[in-house]
């Protein structure tokens, strides 16, 4: 068990570094850096300016070498700092993940809420009206551009209440707090909670399948009795790996949400450093998703080490 | 004595893309308690349909029951509404499965799964249920009860599983014991043990056994009667000394002679150099019987009457029934 | 007998690693075949039965090298093949052939029938194209199929005609060794005696050689001539097999025997049944593995491996008290 | 012919995500012929007109159509998604492929990197790579296929690992055939199943990356009207005053993308017997 | 004609506020929340030329003159004094010696003195390395020779020729005076100035925040206590966010003039003004390679243009139609409409410009089935790519099949240096509405900004001419045949001056705008919240 988490680390940390350099040197091919970005914000400069902030960012040295400060950097808890703001990037980035995390969490939270139970009902529901509504809806929440949803809510928005949703980062109330949360995080969690729902459907269908059901009800258990202490343990097993998946997938989503509702979180302010070509940003901002996702795997994967017992107590 | 067990023109159906597939077609039986009734006949033959059915296990839909009655103990278990069908699953009639991995729920530990049938029926305590399921462990003789009864199905042995399954099955003191095929996943020293077993623990409770199998073998060292079954309809029914002395049908004929005996090359059975008889063709698919006795394409014996009609089920000699023309 | 024996295995051991910990240590082995050796001669079939997880159908698979075998000698027609290489081994494959258990997976289900049994032809360069055919065309008369047929796919076909399928394709190179692993313990018990009845008549018209690899201890005795009984990797007996069947001499064999349920009514047998289950080939018990569930061990039984030793008339067994 | 009568009582949905993608297919091929008007012509009299007889589905600021420009980005979407599927699923079901046959360090190099993309977020990645390689049709296909690559090669490696193992392949073995020529008759045309599976089920969510891609200014660039663009320009502005810029591309590339899950679905459930209800 | 209406109305409100403004009571206190539209790439105004930056910032600096708030129109003679109290040109109008006030200091403390003068147009100037990144404006102070510290509270310029643009260029918003002791990088991320507004904090994407600096020189002032931007790219948003009331105004310029009418329905009361935004869409075309190295094809080019159509579609006809210089009758320098309509491509029958041009293309061998085939290149930005593909479509006229391209921002000025590329779709902005600031920064031949390297020398003789002018008249005609000239050349055709629109609750009161620049009134000093 303990040789199985100390493996498990070491290979995260081999990913992690993988991750380091992958971003590393894709960030490189990406055409112009954070010296064109300035000289295009100041609607063109004088080249020996541009020259001269390559060579303070040390942009003009060698690939390795670049990697190198930074890796080395990052051991010592240093993150550098920000080509564009030019603080501490820890400071850039800290007082953003609670946002994101909130609002991550919240949807994680509506999509697992919504979509088990949903999932659930259409499996023992099947081939029911209600089943083809449920398979219908969670196909069309598949579908759904994130940030399409969230427009159509913004218009909503407008037309019955005047006025929409705008991220604050100090809200009145708590109840502020959620409304202002809930909707985005509602729009970028259907998707996910579609994702959900499906998987328990067809894995309950499955499960509901299998000959230990069959011998539940042999045993006179009632079907509630069959579906919920027999079947949904056997069935979540699958979903909670797809959770670990989906947080990566959620964070795409977030993207797009927090772009179209205004919110000052890690996501959006990814896609903004890699516009700005603000490479000490990107490279810790992707190092933190790497993490979180690499992270929330191991927990999953522990999570389903404790649920099912053949994993626990080896097969 | 009254048969504990009594299942009369039980007709079960499935409705399926090629059209109406009849697997089970006008079979009764019944069975008293401590007797050991085998149904055999090869896959396909409607033996496993016939037990779900039983039960009232079938998968509504595709599959339907569409006549017949099913009686325990006087009670038409076909008549009961869903609530009080379940009060007799386990508690009056139960089954255990061919595969004890998969028919185990394997998030749920041993002891657990039997404590809850206990509860369940007899509604003991969760305390008391769990001492009643070591108790059933003990009795299927599976060493270190208490222990075995906190590991997950994983953790033991196919044949500690299938002890394990009896122990379920047989917690409630059920009238009737459906067994589908319970030793064909084990191997022979431990299907033996297990065959020892469920005669043992009959002999105990007075269960009436209905036993499911494929294996003449199983059926002449544990039935007291047989229900031999082909392409959903009885074929021949009878004591298992009738049966495998004097076989009416040809199609059991054909079966006894086409398996290998062990013994042979001690000259108990056929010489090693003989060839087997073999049953020519193979088994017609359910959706696709031919009009006749469904038998016939592959009878050596047929004549013009058995490819048309379907012959009826009739006692051809003191309480040993057949369906052939020929018989 | 002068000439070698179709096949001769000596010493034959597959160990399968254990890797557990953090650098995936390799931290013993499942010895799925601990030492095994047998041969046969052409014409005959050596029956080698045991119960799941004792590894005949590793020696199976390891006889034909489609596992490596951890150790031993394998000869096919007095030529030893355990240090062919690949390219050797595959144009040895023409002389050996397998034909497996499942009538379902054993047949690429995307492939007609004609060319799964025309493959091995084609593999080695056999005949033209129409010549294959043809000889595709006289195997699937030869095993009870219409020529017709090899037009068809696999999932168009019973599982007693698909065994017939496999049958032929083993059969298309003409090989003089063929391992059959269970080729009718998944076939309904009518159609059981055909496959059976059509693997002897194949074997006395060409000569063939079997590896008869089975739980089913009627068949074996119907369709062998000699009978190795396994447990947990080892040859526990080896004998002729009307010797073995008349008078087992292993405490297993014995045990194995009473097990099985004859279909006779008639017959009331005195039943001794071997208590417990197959322990684990990964820990298995000393001395001789059979001793915890054996009636008659002894102190000796627990330590002591016995060794397999001829005890007259070709016939070996693995036990210290016969 | 009865079939498909068979079919479509069978997977009704199914039907009717095949009607949707052919249509759509449809409207792409013959985008020409079917789009009312130019997609690409100014004209600044019909600048933000509303929905009326001529602009079925109303102008946007530049006076072009909507409806045209919508069937134009069909081609768009249904380039980039059987573009990018296909791409992915072809690299990825070879390197599965590989992995599952050499082995060795070749797969755990393999399962090293997969695991390095899976660590990133798709849209992330493919973020990162239109912004390294630049927006054109070309390399949105790309940067769209290359995270699909590590998804298809586990699943076909695992596909193979197990294949592996089947006794058709033993067999095929046995009669003395070489590796690769197993790996290519036996085992890769027994992957076509699952990976058809698979491609279906990612060709929606291609369409949703192009789109996500487009909405953040990356993505296909002008002249092609891409749905994912033509929302996000219209996002800006016109969510109010003009809704049918904001309504129907949403719309489209819902309605594509539902086609093609309702699509790839059916098809799961007849070819993959295990998902089978 | 809608556009109209809106000018008027807007003309109306800016009447009422100013007749107004003067009358009621200013009311202290309360923070003025102003929605942003971008990310700004620093704090340094001296180091960016966007209105990012100079908006949100120019409220913690001063300058040393400015342009008086009451004036509706930035120029020369709307010039009043700042930190400088008074100046004095010399005879020759070589030097120019201000008078500076006492007492001020700087926000954190130190005092205020000429020496910070001279160092900030020092580094500007390019005379000396201050450390800043970048220094987009260094061709404006071309003509400065020379920075002398008189005394604490004295400071001369010494300039080679005569400019009387000079102070204008002095006035505007991108001319703060900076302070000597704090180093160019802090200047970025934490400006020090003199203004009346302290800077608190600025989170990148998401926010920057000023507060009132109670040691402002100017008594009782400001009347604010704060102020703050929030960033919101998404237009929609930010103008829903403001009529919901979250925000008292929006960033100036960016609202288009049809959101603006959108404003006015949903929030009748709401204050808003239509104005150019100094910004103008022109043609950047490779003259260095063929086909363009033939001046006949970019006459061709130039005269498939409709104007008007650019217009109607970009602003719904609000946009100004003109050449270089901004038109009247907001701008100062720019063509009447006489003399516009006799400038070639400007004429007001398209259709006969475009014939020309399709006889010119005609010579050229290029016809309906022949077009010449080419790439119109251009940023991936909106504003951009709109102008492009409309360009497209009008260029189609005189048989050019154009492709478009875009660029990313990182590689469009790389691309351009390169001269990668044929013909481009441009949008620039200029900080004043001044002919020395419009030709010295775009026109001559070693300016950074003058991307096609457009290079007349005859030209550039005349823009030092110009400069030195002093007779407001004859400077404006030598400036309208210069204009004129650079369209004719096709130096960069300018295809539209884009106008854009601010909106404001009643309750701000104070705000002063100009019609010719987005740059330069944004003090805050006057400004107080009436709630």
């Amino acid at each position: 068990m303990l040789a199985y988490l100390i493996r498990r680390l070491l290979l995260m940390v081999v990913t992690l570094l993988g991750v380091s350099i992958a971003i590393f040197l894709l960030l490189r091919i990406v055409p112009g850096n954070i010296a064109d970005i300035l000289l295009d914000s100041a609607g063109m400069i004088d080249p020996a300016e541009k020259a001269k902030i390559v060579t303070d960012l040390g942009l003009d040295l060698p690939l390795p070498v670049q990697y190198w400060h930074w890796l080395s950097g990052l051991f010592h808890g240093d993150l550098g700092y920000s080509y564009v703001s030019e603080k501490p990037v820890i400071e850039e980035i800290l007082p953003r993940i609670p946002i994101t995390a909130r609002l991550a969490g919240l949807a994680l939270t509506f999509a697992i809420c919504a979509g088990v139970p949903l999932g659930v009902i259409s499996a023992v529901r099947q081939n029911t009206k209600l089943d083809y509504f449920l398979r219908i809806l969670s196909l069309s929440g598949l579908s759904m551009p994130a940030f399409w949803l969230g427009l159509l809510i913004l218009m909503a928005c407008v037309k019955w209440f005047g006025s929409i949703p705008i991220y604050d980062r100090a809200p009145a109330t708590f109840g502020a707090w959620l409304a202002m949360l809930a909707i985005p995080a509602a729009s970028v969690g259907f998707r996910s909670s579609a994702l959900i729902m499906r998987l328990t459907r067809s894995s309950m269908l499955e499960v509901l399948r299998q000959d230990f059901v069959r011998t539940a009800k042999s045993k006179g258990l009632s079907d509630t009795a069959v579906t919920y202490d027999h079947a949904l343990r056997n069935a979540v097993l699958p979903v909670i790996t797809t959770i670990g998946v989906e947080t990566a997938f959620l964070f795409g989503g977030l993207i797009v949400t927090e772009t179209v509702f205004n919110i000052p979180g890690v996501a959006r302010f990814l896609v903004e450093a890699i516009r700005w070509r603000d490479y000490p940003m990107v490279q810790n901002l992707v190092m933190f998703i790497a993490i979180v996702v690499v992270t929330v795997n191991l927990i999953v994967d522990l999570l389903y080490m404790v649920v099912d017992p053949r994993i626990r107590l080896g097969a | 004595m009254a048969p504990v067990l009594e299942v009369s023109g039980l007709n079960t159906v499935f409705h399926t893309r090629r059209g109406l597939v009849r697997a089970v077609q006008d079979v009764s039986f019944s069975v008293e308690a401590g007797e050991t009734l085998a149904i055999v006949g090869e896959s396909g033959c409607g033996k496993t349909i016939t037990a779900l059915s039983l039960m009232r296990l079938i998968p509504q839909p595709p599959g339907e029951i569409v006549s017949g009655s099913v009686k325990v103990d006087g009670t038409d278990l076909l008549r009961l509404d869903d609530r009080t069908m379940r009060q007799m699953r386990g508690g009056k009639i139960a089954m255990i499965f061919q595969e004890p991995m998969t028919a185990l729920n394997p998030l749920m530990t041993v002891g657990k799964q039997i404590a809850e049938m206990v509860m369940l029926h007899d509604g003991l305590p969760k305390a008391a249920a769990k001492n009643r399921a070591v108790e059933m462990l003990q009795m299927v003789r599976i060493p270190e009860p208490a222990r075995r009864a906190k590991e997950y199905p994983h953790q033991m042995s196919g044949g500690m599983r299938q002890r394990a399954m009896i122990a379920m099955a047989l917690a409630c003191k059920p009238k009737v014991l459906v067994a589908d095929e319970p030793t064909t996943a084990l191997d022979v020293t431990i299907q033996a043990q297990i065959l020892d077993l469920i005669g043992d623990l009959q002999r105990e409770f007075g269960t009436a056994v209905l036993l499911i199998t494929h294996d003449l073998g199983v059926v002449a060292e544990t039935a007291q009667r047989v229900v031999v079954m082909y392409a959903g309809r009885k074929v021949e029914e009878g004591s298992v000394s009738d049966l495998f002395a004097r076989p009416l049908h040809p199609y059991l004929r054909g079966l006894l002679g086409s398996i290998p005996r062990l013994g042979s090359a001690r000259g108990l059975a056929l010489s090693p150099d003989e060839r087997l008889r073999e049953i020519p063709g193979m088994v017609p698919a359910l959706s696709d019987l031919p009009p006749g006795c469904a038998f016939a394409p592959r009878c050596a014996q047929a004549d013009a009457k058995c490819h048309a009609q379907i012959p009826p089920f009739e006692a051809k000699q003191a309480n040993h029934f057949a369906a052939c023309w020929q018989a | 007998m002068d000439k070698p024996p179709v096949i001769a295995v000596a010493g034959l051991r597959k160990f399968f690693p254990i890797r557990r910990g953090l650098l995936n240590r390799r931290v013993g082995d499942v010895r799925a075949v601990d030492g095994v050796s047998f041969s046969i001669a052409g014409g005959e079939t050596l029956g080698l039965v045991g119960e799941s997880g004792c590894g005949k159908s590793t020696v199976g698979r390891a006889v034909l090298r489609l596992i490596e075998p951890s150790a031993g000698t394998i000869a096919i027609n007095g030529k030893d093949i355990t240090t062919a290489s690949k390219q050797e081994m595959r144009a040895l494959r023409r002389q050996m052939q397998i034909v497996f258990q499942d009538p379902f997976s054993s047949l690429n289900p995307r492939i007609k029938a004609g060319d799964i049994v025309g493959e091995p032809l084609k593999v080695h360069g056999v005949g033209r194209r129409d010549e294959r055919e043809a000889r595709v065309a006289q195997l699937f008369e030869r095993v009870g199929l219409r020529a017709a047929q090899m037009n068809n796919y696999p999932h168009q076909f019973s599982g007693g005609q698909r065994q017939r399928v496999s049958i032929a394709r083993a059969l298309a190179l003409d090989p003089g060794f063929i391992v059959a692993d269970e080729p009718v313990s998944a076939l309904d018990v009518s159609i059981q005696a055909q496959v059976i009845n059509l693997l002897m008549d194949l074997q006395r018209e060409r000569g063939l050689s079997y590896l008869f690899i089975s739980h089913n201890l009627a068949v074996v005795e119907h369709i062998a001539h000699r009978v190795a009984v396994m447990y947990l990797g080892r040859i526990v007996e080896y004998a002729d097999k009307v010797a073995l069947f008349a008078k087992p001499l292993h405490p297993y064999t014995e045990a194995l025997l009473a097990a099985v349920p004859l279909p006779d009514p008639a017959l009331k047998r005195v039943k001794h049944r071997v208590e417990g289950d197959v322990p684990s080939p990964i820990d298995p018990p000393s001395g001789c593995h059979f001793h915890p569930r054996c009636p008659y061990a002894e102190a000796r039984c627990r330590s002591e491996a016995p060794v397999l030793r001829d005890v007259g008339a070709g016939r070996l067994v693995a036990c210290h008290l016969r | 012919m009865s079939d498909i009568g068979y079919y479509a009582r069978r997977y009704p949905l199914g039907v009717a995500g095949a009607i949707i993608m052919t249509l759509f297919v449809l409207a792409a091929i013959f985008a020409g012929v079917v789009a009312p008007l130019d997609p690409f012509t100014t004209n600044a009299k019909a600048s933000l007109a509303g929905p009326s007889g001529v602009y079925w589905m109303g102008a946007d600021m530049m006076g072009r159509d909507v409806l045209s420009r919508l069937i134009h980005g069909a081609r768009v979407s249904l380039a980039v998604a059987l573009g990018a599927t296909m791409i992915g699923s072809g690299v990825g079901a070879a390197v599965g492929l590989a992995c599952g046959y050499v082995g060795g360090w070749f797969d755990l190099l393999v399962q090293r990197v997969t695991e390095i993309m899976q660590a990133l977020p798709l849209l992330v990645m493919a973020l990162v790579i239109t912004a390294s390689l630049g927006p054109s049709l070309r390399n949105t296909i790309i940067a769209i296929a290359i995270p699909l690559i590590p998804t298809v090669a586990r699943v076909i490696r695992s596909n193979v690992l197990s294949l592996r193992e089947l006794p058709f392949v033993e067999a095929a073995r046995a009669t003395g055939m070489s590796e690769w020529r197993v790996a290519i008759v036996h085992v890769l045309p027994n992957t076509l199943a699952p990976l058809i599976v698979l491609a279906t089920a990612q060709l929606g969510s291609t369409i949703l990356t192009e789109a996500s891609l487009s909405f953040l200014g990356l993505g296909v660039p002008e002249p092609y009207p891409s749905w994912g663009r033509m929302l996000s320009e219209s996002a800006a502005e016109y969510v109010r005053t003009a809704p049918w810029l904001v309504i129907y591309p949403g719309l489209a590339i819902s309605l594509i993308v539902f086609g093609s899950n309702l699509m790839g679905d059916a098809l799961r459930d007849a070819l993959d017997p295990r998902q089978r209800d | 004609m809608s556009h109209k209406w809106i000018r008027l109305f807007a003309a109306g409100v800016c009447a009422l506020l100013l007749a107004t403004g003067g009358a009621q009571a200013q009311k202290q206190g309360g923070v003025l929340r102003i929605t942003h539209r971008d990310n700004p790439p620093s704090a340094s105004i001296h180091e960016e030329a966007t209105i990012s930056t100079d908006m949100p910032f120019m409220a913690v600096f001063n300058n040393l003159v400015m342009f008086d708030p009451a004036a509706k129109q930035n120029r020369l003679e709307a010039v009043v004094p700042e930190l400088a109290t008074s100046w004095k040109y010399s005879d020759d109008d070589r030097t120019l010696t201000f008078q500076l006030r006492e007492g001020v200091k700087w926000h954190d403390g130190k005092p205020f003195t000429a020496a910070d003068v001279k160092c900030t147009w020092d580094v500007v100037s390019g005379k000396v390395d201050g450390k800043m990144r970048k220094n987009p404006r260094k061709s404006w102070w071309f003509n400065i020779k020379d920075i002398v510290v008189d005394s604490p509270t004295q400071v001369t310029f010494h300039l080679n020729d005569p400019q009387p643009s000079f102070l204008v260029m002095l006035a505007g918003g991108f001319s703060p005076v900076y302070p000597c002791h704090v180093p160019a990088a802090q200047m970025r991320t934490h400006p020090i100035g003199t203004g009346p507004f302290r800077f608190v904090s600025f989170q990148q994407n998401e926010s920057i925040k000023l507060e009132r600096n109670p040691d402002y020189w100017k008594p009782g002032r400001p009347y604010l206590d704060g102020i703050e931007y929030t960033i919101i790219p998404n237009r929609s948003t930010a103008v829903l966010a403001l009529e919901a009331g979250k925000f008292d105004m929006n960033i100036t310029g960016e609202l288009t003039p049809e959101l603006v009418k959108d404003v006015l329905k949903a929030v009748p009361t709401m204050q808003c003004l239509v104005q150019p935004s100094n910004t103008e869409g022109n043609l950047l075309i490779n003259r260095d390679r063929p086909p363009f190295d033939n001046p006949q094809i970019r006459k061709a080019l130039a005269l498939a243009i409709d104007r008007k159509a650019f217009s109607d579609i970009l602003s719904h006809g609000v946009d100004n139609i003109g050449g270089a210089m901004l038109a009247p009758p907001e701008g100062i320098w720019g063509w009447s409409k006489a003399f516009m309509e006799t400038v070639p491509g400007y004429g007001s029958d398209v259709e006969k410009s475009r014939e020309e041009g399709r006889r010119i293309m005609r010579e050229l061998g290029y016809g309906p089935d022949k077009p010449l085939t080419l790439k119109v290149t251009t940023r991936n930005i909106p504003d951009y790519r709109d102008a492009a593909v409309l360009l497209i479509d009008h260029i189609k006229n005189v048989y050019i099949q154009a492709e478009l391209e875009t660029l990313d921002s990182a590689v469009w000025y790389a691309r351009l240096l390169k001269k990668d590329y044929a013909v481009g779709m441009n949008v620039q902005g200029t900080g004043i509405d001044d002919p020395d600031v419009m030709f010295f920064e775009n026109y001559t031949c070693n300016s950074e900004r003058n991307y096609t390297g457009y290079c007349n020398r005859y030209l550039e003789a005349l823009f030092h001419k110009q400069s030195q002018m002093k007779d407001f008249a004859a400077r404006q005609q030598l400036v309208w045949q210069i204009d004129r000239t650079l369209q004719e050349d096709g130096a960069r055709p300018v295809v539209y001056q884009s106008q854009g629109g601010t909106c404001w609750w009643p309750a701000v009161k104070g705000l002063h705008l100009a019609v010719n620049s987005i740059y330069n009134h944004w003090r805050f000093d006057d400004v107080w919240l009436d709630r």
